[in-house]
């Protein structure tokens, strides 16, 4: 018994990299299916209350993540903008990332075209400005002054979807997609109080937790977390897509990591004194 | 006769069927009992927008068309609501001109419109009374800020709690003395304009204070050229306020590089090689948090992290030995600077922490009894 | 299985490879990749800026629209851009502090009024809840501990009193509560780290080996 | 002149940002919306001076061929093909076919992707040898966190719907007590430093920004 702790205390760390490796790659080659995906109620808020949103009212989507995030941030987005053009809401982009433009814009294209939306009329994505939460607070003055281009260089003026969108009083919601500084947190502060703007966000899970007081002080509508967040999204949106099919690894990779804190718990049971603190 | 007239005058209205619903509903006015229609000005805006408020008798229309004039002019639509609504703010109107209003019933039924409203007028406010909470917390805040930072550049020293990091960062340089190995000191990794980063600069001076006493060998390998100037800075003038600017070697602090992982891997490389009994990591950290407790835990050095990053807290306090939490950090760096502004935040955010908790504490217990002013007042929206 | 047939795809997977070379040891595939990803990451951020926000925003209603509705004053970020740049000459220092200073005024006054907004005044709001909720029993003991957990972690970081008594007492049920929002934290990460994995292994299978069978 | 000005500067500018956050009147509302897109361009340029500077650094150690010299040549490829791509190709930047996207589908949008997914080797190495359950405290992290990593999974709910309903109760209720602390304090550290800065009071080294993830 002493010997195989010892071996696993003398264990290269390189042989848990490779067991991480293939836990990850099975389930997604052998497509074997452990368990289905059950919404949350918070996914269920996220999703209410675009359901809630009236046919016509007018969306700004702030794609505020770059392709670092993009497997957790990304099937949100799309889920969303899937939402929203279903229920032919029109859709006002936003990138604080400026690595987001691209991504926001293969969103907006791919499910423009599954909903037969057209750019300038049903949808807009006014790109990337720099600045942070400068830019958001400059938003509440004027849209138009902040952003007076989209993200293909075209003035906002001979924009039809932007026709009557001063400030925040025409944007009926806004829906924060993000994975740090700036994004949901800076919304909050600059925005939802200030120019009472509803807001829904769906947010890298790291920074997921920082954003339940907010939740539940009425800032935030609904909140996705992570990849399990996007998946649980995406089975209310009745598109089960990226999100949902890396469900099985993550499932398998965190019963994994638990493992390991049990076992290297007794692996060095008694090794080191406790510390005071 | 006076109907057909301007009945007749309707026509040449390129909108003629609203206009034709807008007069009838008028006429009709007269003769039903039609609800009022409120209209008031958006309170706390830059003007250009006045509130509709209306509580419709059942049964209400299907939908309204609103209707909007200027005092004297001819109703114009402005919008179609529906029926189950009680509320609409019309955004698109010139501050300081009166407006009349009128909702009316589609299909069209002129029992079911409403009357119009009185003559409004929307107004720009020069303070927007939702803010007034903001302004109350941060005034107050504000107040005992300069009130404490004055005392305290005056020569007032309040007695502070003992900080248990601090005293956790001395017994491992003794440690290490004992063992007669080196030290690390990792300043995060932030720029030299972070203020986690001048937390860390503050902290350093007591490190390589105690370590150029003790002649234990300190290591500062830094990720930023800002950095590196002020932790050399830091350093040499520690050696030299004990006396042993002797022992000072150039080499001591170094500037590694600007990348974030390529820092990590040269930080572990050192940690590896030279075996340090006791590494700090107090700075700005991110993803690297992780890695460098790791690196640290496995070759048995005593660790002692401090952060204000959230995120990798929990990294820091499984596995290393002491962890400065957020606050807690700060709070260690104003107590050894002996900085008046520092000192007097510290004591000022403690102040506010009470008044916060006993408004917390009393708006609870109104609201637990059905008094919700307090909560009122609170509320921003 | 299809291999993927397009450049791009298989330069991505060379430099995530490249990169995942990291985990068996620093080396020279990886610093390449390393350094090749700042130099592209800042090329990338600068053009995008300068298109996207200098641009549009100052360069263009200045010089090509210059009286039209207050475009004149655009001037003024103008100068202080250009005296940024002073700091590349010996005696032009100070200069650069100007547009510096600007900066310094405008974020710090953003922040406080949304921190203060946000984070202090609408968190005390969410905070003052019914400490008896009739009929409701877990309601009422979940606001409690809303209360208590928020009251004692800020007894924690309270620094002008010793931890004695029951104020000790109050930092100790503190510590509880802040290790079981650290253990939720940790939980996070975890799943935030893996789903980042699991994107990229998608990119390798699918992308550029044709591996999957969605 | 040249310490007063910039103080001056700061103060005007954070006193007047503070103010119009409570006035809307158009008379206060549109300056404050001037001044923002000013500081949104001055922002813009600090951004290229940046890359200047990063610029002006690695020529030098290249020249120098100080230790990784070789490196410091391929960031500087890196940036200036970037560049020249990115700005010949203008406001076309955005469209699919353009050069500049191929430079961020091929090279950008892999590296800074696969940087994090590395993360998760690493966390699962941490786990093992520097997750120590050595205190009450550690015991309570560590439960907390086993109860989220099943929880927050489908595989959870599949044990039994206890798992995702403990891990919902954890997060609603002691978690984000505990946050709702540690961001107040957060919020007066914030301010307080904030204040400091516009009063003059604050040591700067200047800069404006704030870290990534």
């Amino acid at each position: 018994m002493n010997a195989i702790l010892a071996g696993l205390r003398a264990l290269d760390r390189r042989w848990i990299f490779l067991a991480v490796g293939l836990l990850v790659i099975a389930p997604l080659v052998f497509g074997f299916h452990i368990a289905p995906v059950v919404p949350s109620h918070r996914a269920k808020g996220f999703y209410d209350a675009i359901e809630r949103l009236p046919e016509g009212s007018t969306v700004l989507v702030a794609g505020d993540y770059d392709p670092g995030t993009r497997a957790e941030n990304y099937p949100m987005h799309l889920a969303a903008a899937r939402q929203l053009m279903r229920r032919n809401i029109k859709i006002i982009g936003v990138e604080l990332y400026p690595a987001g433009v691209p991504l926001a814009d293969d969103v907006l294209r791919i499910v423009g075209a599954e909903y037969g939306k057209k750019i300038g009329v049903d949808y807009v994505n006014l790109g990337y400005k720099v600045g942070n939460e400068l830019v958001m607070s400059s938003m509440g003055s004027s849209i138009p002054k902040t952003f007076p281009v989209d993200s293909r260089g075209i003035p906002v003026s001979q924009i039809p979807v932007m026709k009557g969108i001063e400030n925040f009083q025409q944007i009926d919601m806004i829906v924060s997609i993000s994975a740090g500084y700036p994004g949901t947190k800076e919304w909050v502060q600059q925005v939802v109080s200030r120019f009472h703007v509803p807001m829904v966000a769906g947010v890298t899970a790291v920074s997921a937790p920082e954003y339940y007081p907010y939740l539940q002080a009425g800032q935030l509508q609904g909140l996705l977390g992570g990849m399990a967040g996007a998946a649980e999204y995406e089975v209310l949106v009745g598109k089960p897509a990226l999100a949902t099919r890396g469900m099985d690894a993550q499932s398998l990779a965190h019963v994994f990591i638990a493992f390991m804190i049990l076992l290297g718990n007794v692996a060095f049971l008694g090794q080191r004194k406790p510390a005071k603190g | 006769m006076l109907g057909v007239e301007r009945g007749k005058a309707g026509v040449h209205l390129p909108a003629a069927v609203s206009f034709a619903t807008c007069l009838c509903s008028l006429l009709l006015a007269l003769h039903v009992a039609a609800f009022p229609l409120k209209a008031s000005d958006t309170p706390n805006d830059g003007g250009g927008s006045i509130t509709l408020e209306w509580t419709a008798p059942q049964p209400v229309a299907k939908e309204w068309i609103l209707v909007r004039r200027e005092r004297g002019g001819t109703f114009a639509p402005v919008t179609t609501i529906e029926g189950t609504v009680h509320s609409f703010r019309d955004g698109a109107v010139q501050t300081g001109v009166a407006y009349e209003y009128q909702l009316v019933a589609q299909p069209t039924d002129p029992q079911l419109d409403s009357e119009v409203s009185a003559p409004t007028r929307a107004v720009a406010a020069w303070f927007d009374r939702t803010k007034v909470n903001v302004l109350v917390v941060a005034a107050i805040f504000f107040f005992l800020l300069f009130f404490y930072i004055r005392q305290a550049e005056s020569g007032v020293r309040w007695s502070f709690r003992k900080i248990p990091g601090l005293a956790a960062i001395e017994e491992a340089i003794g440690r290490a003395t004992e063992m007669g190995r080196g030290i690390l000191y990792v300043p995060g990794v932030q720029e030299i304009d972070d203020i986690q980063t001048i937390a860390s600069m503050i902290l350093l001076t007591k490190v390589s204070r105690m370590a150029a006493k003790y002649e234990t060998n300190l290591l500062v390998p830094t990720n930023s050229p800002g950095v590196y100037t002020v932790a050399e800075e830091v350093v040499k003038s520690a050696y030299g306020d004990v006396g042993r600017s002797d022992a000072y070697r150039s080499d001591q602090v170094r500037y590694i590089t600007s990348e974030q992982f390529a820092y990590v891997a040269a930080v572990n490389g050192i940690m590896l090689r030279e075996r340090p009994a006791a590494n700090f990591l107090l700075g700005a950290f991110f993803a690297e948090s992780l890695l460098l407790a790791e690196t640290g835990h496995s070759v048995g050095a005593i660790q002692i992290a401090g952060t204000a990053n959230v995120h990798q807290m929990p990294f820091f306090v499984v596995a290393c030995d002491y962890t400065l939490i957020g606050e807690e950090y700060y709070a260690a760096s104003a107590l050894l600077s002996n900085d008046a502004r520092l000192l007097g935040s510290l004591k000022a955010s403690d102040t506010v922490k009470i008044f916060l908790i006993t408004v917390i504490v009393v708006g609870s217990l109104l609201l637990t009894f059905g008094q919700s002013w307090l909560t009122g007042f609170f509320s921003t929206q | 299985m299809h291999l993927s047939s397009d450049i791009g795809v298989w330069i991505g997977a060379f430099l995530t490879l490249g990169i995942f070379s990291f985990l068996y040891k620093d080396n020279p595939v990886y610093k390449f990749c390393e350094h090749l990803f700042v130099g592209v990451s800042a090329g990338y951020y600068v053009v995008l800026t300068m298109i996207s926000s200098v641009y549009p925003n100052m360069i263009q209603p200045l010089f090509t629209n210059f009286t039209h509705d207050r475009n004149f004053l655009l001037v003024i970020p103008l100068l202080l851009g250009i005296m940024l740049f002073s700091r590349f000459f010996p005696r032009g220092d100070w200069l650069s502090r100007w547009p510096i200073a600007f900066i310094l005024g405008v974020y710090p006054a953003l922040r406080i009024t949304g921190f203060a907004q946000g984070d202090l005044v609408e968190q005390v709001h969410g905070t003052i809840l019914p400490l008896w909720v009739p009929g409701d029993t877990g309601t009422t003991i979940n606001n409690w501990l809303l209360v208590g957990g928020l009251i004692t972690t800020l007894i924690l970081f309270f620094f002008s009193k010793e931890h004695k008594g029951a104020l000790g007492g109050s930092a100790r049920v503190g510590i509880y509560f802040l290790m079981i929002s650290f253990g939720a934290s940790y939980g996070y990460t975890v799943m935030a780290r893996v789903s980042l994995l699991i994107g990229r292994v998608m990119f390798l299978l699918d992308d550029w080996l044709g591996l999957l069978r969605f | 002149m040249k310490r007063e000005v910039p103080i001056l500067i700061t103060l005007v500018s954070g006193l007047f940002c503070l103010i119009a956050f409570f006035v809307p009147h158009p008379f206060v509302h549109d300056l404050y919306g001037d001044v923002q897109n000013w500081a949104i361009v001055v922002v813009g340029c600090t951004y290229v001076l940046g890359v200047a500077n990063l610029l002006r650094i690695n020529v030098r150690q290249a020249q120098r061929r100080e230790g990784d010299w070789f490196y410091k040549i391929v960031l500087i490829a890196g940036l200036l093909v970037t560049m020249a791509v990115g700005f010949s190709e203008g406001n076309h930047y955005s469209d699919v076919t353009s050069r500049f996207q191929w430079i961020y589908r091929t090279f950008y949008s892999p590296m800074t992707s696969t940087m994090f997914a590395l993360l998760a080797f690493f966390i699962a190495s941490a786990a093992f040898r520097a997750f120590r359950i050595r205190s009450p405290e550690a015991l309570l992290l560590a439960i907390a966190a086993f109860i989220l990593m099943l929880g927050r999974v489908p595989l959870g709910n599949a044990i039994h719907p206890f798992i995702p309903n403990a891990a919902d109760w954890l997060m609603e209720v002691p978690q984000n007590a505990a946050k709702r602390g540690i961001l107040i304090g957060a919020a007066l550290g914030v301010m307080a430093t904030g204040i400091r800065v516009i009063l003059g009071l604050e040591k700067t080294y200047g800069g404006t920004g704030e870290g990534g993830a």
